[in-house]
């Protein structure tokens, strides 16, 4: 039977599977094969908070979402639109999502009694009529990997956890993707163990021919190449691109880089990512806790490194009382802080937006420091290098929000050039012409302190956490001068503003309706306004990037829309500034669920807004 | 990696070291010493003085640094051991003293001193051991004895008293010494002495504290008793001690216990304890004199060892990283991995 | 010469002298002795961040302002009308301040050159026209007390050490106050040392029979007893007042009171009077930092404690993350913070308003807390109650906002009736009637939930800090539970509005000005509105005890005056929460100066305002 | 003042001790063992159900409260023992466990838990000392070997270890003692043990964590080797281990070695090391052991003393303040001082 090759558009995928399944593994291969070929997309990895919670549970469910297009895209996508379940705990827990017509295809070994009652299911999905409406590929997937590495001298566990190569194999023939990059990253990630090698180009190469060859499979797909702007790209996801993006700042201001952390889900891969740049003589030190990731990292900035500490929520909670050290003695730091649920622990594998109010105000005293936000995986490159930007040019330090979301998830990137990135100068003293080095001294225009970095001979000073005099630096109790410095230290970072791009409106520049979001939120006010606007609705986009200071344009664009929303994966705290700052009554979206706003969430909202 | 090694293009001298801040300690207080013996020996150490970083945490003696006219950083309560990791992880070259009180680095930032110890940076501790918190005004701290009636301890402490080289041998620590506020002398040589051991150097400090807790250690430092009561340590030598020099130290299978050499005694030389600052045994049994009334207090040298050093370490790795896969190319670095072009 | 006696309705001291002086303990028994003929009175202690920085130097300066009157007050008085200096730097610190024709009483035994040089004098203000325009009286107190313990016994240091009583004798003749208290207390204190009763007692003495004598001397005032709300009245400061209240909530609650904190500036001394109350079974914990104050408390409270911490600025800041667990536990805390000048270190020994925000917003995810303020000393023992019976009420720890001023500071306070203080009725589950215990099940008009306390049988459950499900209290990942419970939270925490007194405005209902303020700013609010009010002016004032929430008639109230006058000391932190709740427009007074807002301050502004 | 003692109504089985939820480690996780040990021993303690509390921090480890079916606290990473104390200070009737891991404990908790053994506090530690971070997937943990590789060393960490019993006995501790996840019979005496003593029992165990660390204590779990590579210590017993039992341990000078006691060796059982849990020295001696290649790995209680306990005096406190002031009156106290009447 001949096969039909149909072209789309756009398709969303996820797979999910047991914790220990390998589906995250499988969504990267399948992200990469999708790259290369140049679709755009967007991933949203979700996995449990339990390393491997007991096989089959329903609470052991792994997943990797990816949505891919021969179109522009901003989201990871809504509903699926295939699904592949490797077990049924699997199916149980993704199958509401899925798009109505979907696609699912199933390993059916894995269907057996105990895993039907661990998932809850009282009979078996495959039998009953639960998936009438689904276009449903059951295949022993598990049968076929043994036999195709029956000669093999290798462990049947070892066989068995092939299969996720060979529902990797299916999904390549079904969209068309290349095995190549594949192949060549088994042989690089299993270089010493050549038989893990060919089990696994055995299995993924059957999937591929399982599903040319057999009878159920009758239509493959092609979605072409997005129009996508022209340079090199790459796939990156957002802790990768944090890394490289604090590295390219050390790199451009001629400083070293020291990064202290604590690890902690989701923001711990920066710190492995680089550990591995000892050859740009990074240093990372893995701390005993996050105070003394944020300490170590003052200390550094004091001897004269571009310095940054990573962490999440309650790692930002414990660096609290030293971020006000780093206020008083005005020293560059950069702190990510990659969100995730709370309060407390909260669900620490998922993503949320709820440490705007910590990061703004979280501190004793009159602390006021710098926040900006990436909005995607790729523009935490950005972000972070804009951090560092700011914290050098005015002596501060900067917190940058991601969250798990854009940490974790994924998008093709542009490589920038690298001798396009601006040189950053750092604002040291510069001796000569018999100025004299006041620690507390400052630029006019900027109000950013001159740093004077140890190991620098004639510029001795002390410098630290008790109220100083203007000027001199030195310990001061004197009130005037206190309300002096409160001021100061208030008007810089207002200052910072200077430095903020004005807002980019994506739509009309007045209307109805804008959608006002920051930071990961903007994939899917994005995704919604492209809907939107297709038809017909007023709709405008803004997403903000700097929260403090806010872009001076900021208030006037708010006043040319008569309804302003603002969907937040918390209870409001935007909403909140943007009313204490502008007076102005703005609709709020507030969806706290652990995971990114659905397009449909966000169309939803605006379509009630407009009536 | 090789450091910058850089030294002093003119004599150094006190003077040099002295800020021109007010000293603001009670008239009396233990800590003028320290800050003496600090400014006296540090001309000689053969250092340029802006390499030297005096760090603190929060307390009567983590004002310190305000006082010695070198780079200085008054940290917050108890991280000064923290913000010094960084500072020399970020410039080997500097050298890094910390200055902190029993307070600030044995209750808020114990968990920063051990770790500080048992990694193993070349930094100087100077802890200044008054038994008190001084600077809130005298609750009972983690080395005051049991049953310290304080402000906050109406009748009577609770807690066991840390006993800091205990503590500090406990967590892998390579030098461990002690010193008194009124040994000028003695002081200097454990400065000299920290300043030469490479690794963390951790040296106490019996600070009297005359507003909150005067004469805590007055019976290390009243002439009349002192020397019955103060076992100075010596590295090869065997542990006598006494005005006349009559007492020593004799270990009794694994328990310590005070003999007389007195001439007709039955006790000699022969049977006593002979230091050695290499052995953590003894270290061990040195650092649990403290608080007992049957044995001297020992100051000296307890224990120096070489062990590796982290930053020694750390630079080893960026150099074979650079052998390795070459100096650090971001160019090359960004665009490694699966790339792809759109024109 | 016969000495005329005056009749005077308000007097403000401030006596002044080196660290060594004495100084602070002189204040407290001018206090005493005044509280006891039945002035309303007012005080503030001001002293340095060294324990006793370097005699004679301007840093050294500890002064005691009290301010008493006849009449009912509010603050600690702007321009002290009587300043006594011990020393050249006391002059120099406070003489600014001093009221143009006000009295200044001088040790002049310590006008030496060295002493002059130390407070930067070039020449002797005793001996140029310095002090023209002031009544003053240089007394040699050194010289006469050595005269008067001449026969005794002990050493010139101790007798040098009297001049504080001298002084304290001096105005006790000035302002007719009795001086048993005084001895009685000296008896007590120094009970082993009767020569120091003896010496200090002579000095005492001395000083009275010198102005009672002296020629200097002409006139000695009368300030009679305040027409005070009848009651039995004790003097007490701020943190004595909040330990008490601790205590009388634990005794009314029927539960052990649990204080776990680590000592700070300038909340220690809760800690101190605490400690003092073990034979009311009190354990107070102090901590080794404070995290493990505030886990503690936590740990007892899961175990059935009445359970407290105290901190400061920065110890809030440390205790961030772990309020993050009391808040998703729902165990009953109360968190005293007792601010002082920031950021950072800051301003140890100050008094600042700064720690509005962090107390609101300090920590990671949505993490709501009740935050209660305290507007004067004696209030600080009410606010304190009410604190925990909210905290026992519904299930939640409650942050309570004093500060240096409050604190240290001191007026006459009716004691309450025990019996009439309500009794508080913790939410215990009531077994029986076969109801199951559901952890996180709630009661339907609070929303708090029910307590159950190791040791009771059958109540065995697990909490933690991960988010749960509702009712069960399970670990829950689910995304539509999460939603539900981050609302469900800050749902409890609005609904403490209900037992939230409505606002009182002081003055006009409505009209030109409203004062609003909040906390320990009441005292120079209230003292401009009764100088206003007489000035004819249309200004009233409110001032808010709870900020979070904020009473349910407080937007209303605003609506009806036309001006908002917000002062604060801090840049502005009630005004953005006002801003941002009823989108409206206040008026701001920020002095960042260390120390409480003078009358004037408020009075300029409002006069400002006015026009 | 009196402890209240109660005791359980019925025989208590395992199951009273087993709760509701899904035990969620990884299949094969040393963990289980641990989980297995404690529910067996537990019902046989004395004490009734609902006095246990089992206090965690945050970790793999840390998820056990879950799994008992006694009042249970998941607290916040490295805080579980000052959240124990609280607990333990407010109902000492209470019978606490705090479980709690390398990285919880040692890492950001190690100021806690420090304290907590200086305080002494009648609690109960089991600490599981995988020598990795679990949860957050494989980074080295304080208690890592030198040069570990992982992923945020790849290449190799650079920081000396922490050695639990070391660190113990360095901040006071009063019992110390360790065992290993793979030796039920010998983890439940140790559990008894830790019951048993009145003070904070700090117990380790080591306990293999197969995702990230498998096989780090294989040399001590393997039948083929473990015999000739684990010392069990016996108080009052000399020091022999090997599959033959001819091996012993023997001090010469402060050094200890292993001996063989074979029968026609030089050396003889009367040449070893006895075994006795109050001396502190032979504890801190045997601490030393870990890391060494030339010395076996000891398990069992290496110290167990009786020390004045915090609650014990806390409560002391209350009774005498109580007889000196008598029960506290609250009108009272708030009328004392000088008061005044206005009417
Ligand atoms: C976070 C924080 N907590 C508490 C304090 C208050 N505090 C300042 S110094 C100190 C203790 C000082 O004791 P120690 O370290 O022994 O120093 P000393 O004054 O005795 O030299 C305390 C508790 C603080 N400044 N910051
Ligand atoms: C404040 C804070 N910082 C960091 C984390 C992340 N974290 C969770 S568990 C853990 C370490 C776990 O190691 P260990 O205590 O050895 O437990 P194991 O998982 O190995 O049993 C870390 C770093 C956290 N939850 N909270
Ligand atoms: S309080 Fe004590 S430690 Fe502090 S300066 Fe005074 S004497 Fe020294
Ligand atoms: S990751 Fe390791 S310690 Fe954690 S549950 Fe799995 S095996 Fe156990
Ligand atoms: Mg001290
Ligand atoms: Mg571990």
């Amino acid at each position: 039977m001949a096969k039909k090759l149909k072209h789309i558009d756009d398709v969303t995928i996820r797979f999910a599977g047991d914790s220990g399944d390998g589906m995250q593994l499988t969504g990267d291969r399948f992200t990469s094969a999708t790259a290369i070929i140049g679709n755009d997309l967007s991933t949203l990895p979700d996995f449990p908070a339990e390393i491997r919670a007991p096989a089959g549970s329903l609470s052991g469910v792994s997943a990797f979402q990816l949505h891919f297009s021969s179109h522009e895209i901003f989201s990871p996508g809504d509903n699926p639109d295939v699904l592949i379940a490797m077990n049924p705990a699997a199916l149980k827990v993704h199958f509401d999502e899925l798009a109505r017509g979907g696609t699912i295809i199933i390993n059916t070994a894995s269907f057996t009694p105990k895993n039907l009652k661990l998932a809850k299911y009282d009979t078996n999905p495959l039998e009953d009529d639960t998936l009438k409406d689904f276009v449903v590929y059951p295949i022993d997937m598990s049968r076929l990997v043994k036999y195709v590495c029956e000669d093999m001298n290798i462990s049947p566990k070892m066989v068995e956890r092939t299969k996720n190569m060979f529902a990797l194999g299916v999904l390549y023939w079904m969209f068309n993707r290349p095995m190549d990059t594949t192949i060549k990253w088994l042989k690089e990630k299993f270089a010493k163990k050549p038989e893990i090698v060919e089990a696994n180009t055995r299995a993924l190469n059957a999937g591929f021919n399982y599903g040319s060859t057999a009878r159920i499979f009758t239509t493959n797909y092609k979605v072409n190449a997005a129009k996508l702007r022209p340079g090199t790209y790459r796939n990156i996801s957002g802790n990768y691109a944090t890394s490289l993006g604090l590295l390219a700042a050390a790199v451009k201001s001629g400083l070293p880089l020291f990064y202290g952390s604590y690890p902690i889900t989701p923001a711990t891969d920066i710190l492995h990512y680089l550990a591995e740049f000892r050859n740009f003589r990074v240093k990372t030190f893995q701390a005993e806790d996050e105070i003394a990731g944020v300490t170590s990292a003052i200390g550094a900035a004091f001897a004269g490194s571009l310095a940054a500490t990573g962490t999440s929520g309650p790692g930002l909670a414990l660096k609290g009382e030293a971020l006000g050290l780093a206020v008083i003695t005005e020293l560059p730091l950069v702190i990510v802080n990659v969100q995730r649920g709370g309060p407390s622990t909260g669900l620490p594998t998922k993503t949320e937006q709820a440490d705007l109010f910590q990061a703004i105000y979280g501190r004793n005293g009159e602390a006021p420091i710098p926040v900006i936000s990436a909005r995607s995986p790729g523009d935490c490159f950005y972000a972070a290098f804009e951090a560092a930007q700011v914290a050098l040019k005015y002596m501060t330090p900067v917190i940058l929000l991601t969250d798990g979301y854009v940490g974790n998830g994924s998008e093709p990137w542009i490589i920038p050039n690298i001798d396009e990135l601006p040189e950053i100068k750092p604002n040291f003293f510069k001796p000569g012409d018999g100025r004299e080095y006041l620690p507390y001294g400052r630029d006019e225009e900027s109000l950013s302190r001159e740093w004077a970095v140890p190991g620098t001979p004639g510029l001795e000073h002390r410098i630290g956490g008790l109220e100083k005099e203007d000027g001199s630096g030195a310990v001061s109790n004197d009130p005037d001068n206190h309300h002096k410095m409160v001021t100061l230290r208030a008007q810089k970072i207002a200052n910072v503003v200077n430095d903020v791009t004005p807002c980019r409106v994506i739509g009309e520049q007045s209307g109805e309706v804008l959608m006002l979001s920051w930071g990961s939120t903007r994939g899917a006010a994005r995704a919604a306004l492209q809907k939107l606007l297709k038809e017909g609705k007023s709709v405008s986009h803004l997403n903000l990037r700097w929260i403090n200071p806010l872009p001076a344009d900021l208030g006037e664009i708010l006043g040319r829309f008569k309804k302003i929303l603002i969907p937040e994966i918390n209870l409001g705290q935007l909403a909140q500034i943007i009313r204490a700052r502008y007076l102005i009554e703005p609709y709020q979206l507030n969806l706290v669920r652990g995971r990114p706003f659905l397009t449909s969430d966000i169309i939803n909202a605006v379509d009630k807004l407009i009536g | 990696m090789e450091k910058n090694i850089k030294v002093p293009t003119k004599q150094l001298t006190r003077m040099d070291f002295t800020s021109d801040q007010t000293v603001k300690w009670c008239p009396g207080c233990g800590d003028y010493s320290v800050l003496a013996q600090v400014q006296r020996v540090m001309p000689d150490l053969g250092i340029p003085k802006e390499n030297f970083v005096i760090v603190s945490g929060i307390g009567c003696s983590s004002r310190f640094p305000y006082y010695m006219n070198t780079y200085g950083f008054h940290g917050i309560h108890g991280r000064a051991s923290a913000i010094a990791t960084g500072m020399k992880l970020s410039n080997p070259d500097l050298s890094i003293w910390i200055v902190t009180g029993d307070g600030d680095s044995l209750s808020i930032g114990g968990n920063h001193f051990i770790h500080l110890l048992r990694r193993n940076i070349d930094v100087n501790m100077l802890l200044f051991n008054n038994r008190i918190y001084g600077l809130t005004k005298g609750q009972y701290s983690p080395t005051s004895p049991l049953g310290k009636v304080t402000k906050s301890t109406p009748m009577g402490s609770l807690d066991h008293p840390f006993n800091p080289p205990a503590l500090a041998l406990g967590a892998h620590a390579s030098f461990v010494a002690r010193t008194i506020d009124k040994e000028p002398k003695h002081m200097q040589e454990m400065i000299r002495r920290s300043h030469q051991h490479h690794g963390t150097s951790f040296l106490e400090i019996y600070q009297n504290c005359l507003i909150f807790n005067d004469g805590e250690f007055a019976s290390y430092t009243d002439k009349e008793v002192k020397h019955d009561n103060v076992l100075v340590l010596e590295h090869g030598q065997p542990m006598i001690f006494g005005k006349n020099r009559d007492k020593g130290i004799h270990l009794a299978g694994n328990r310590p216990r005070v003999v007389n050499i007195g001439s007709e005694g039955q006790w000699t030389v022969n049977d006593l304890l002979v230091h050695d600052e290499k052995d953590w045994i003894i270290a061990s049994i040195l650092s649990h004199f403290t608080y007992r009334e049957d044995l001297p207090t020992p100051v000296g040298v307890f224990y120096a060892v070489q062990q590796t050093v982290y930053e020694d370490l750390l630079l080893d790795q960026c150099q074979q990283a650079v052998e390795l896969k070459g100096a650090g190319d971001l160019h090359e670095l960004m665009n490694s991995g699966d790339t792809w072009i759109v024109k």
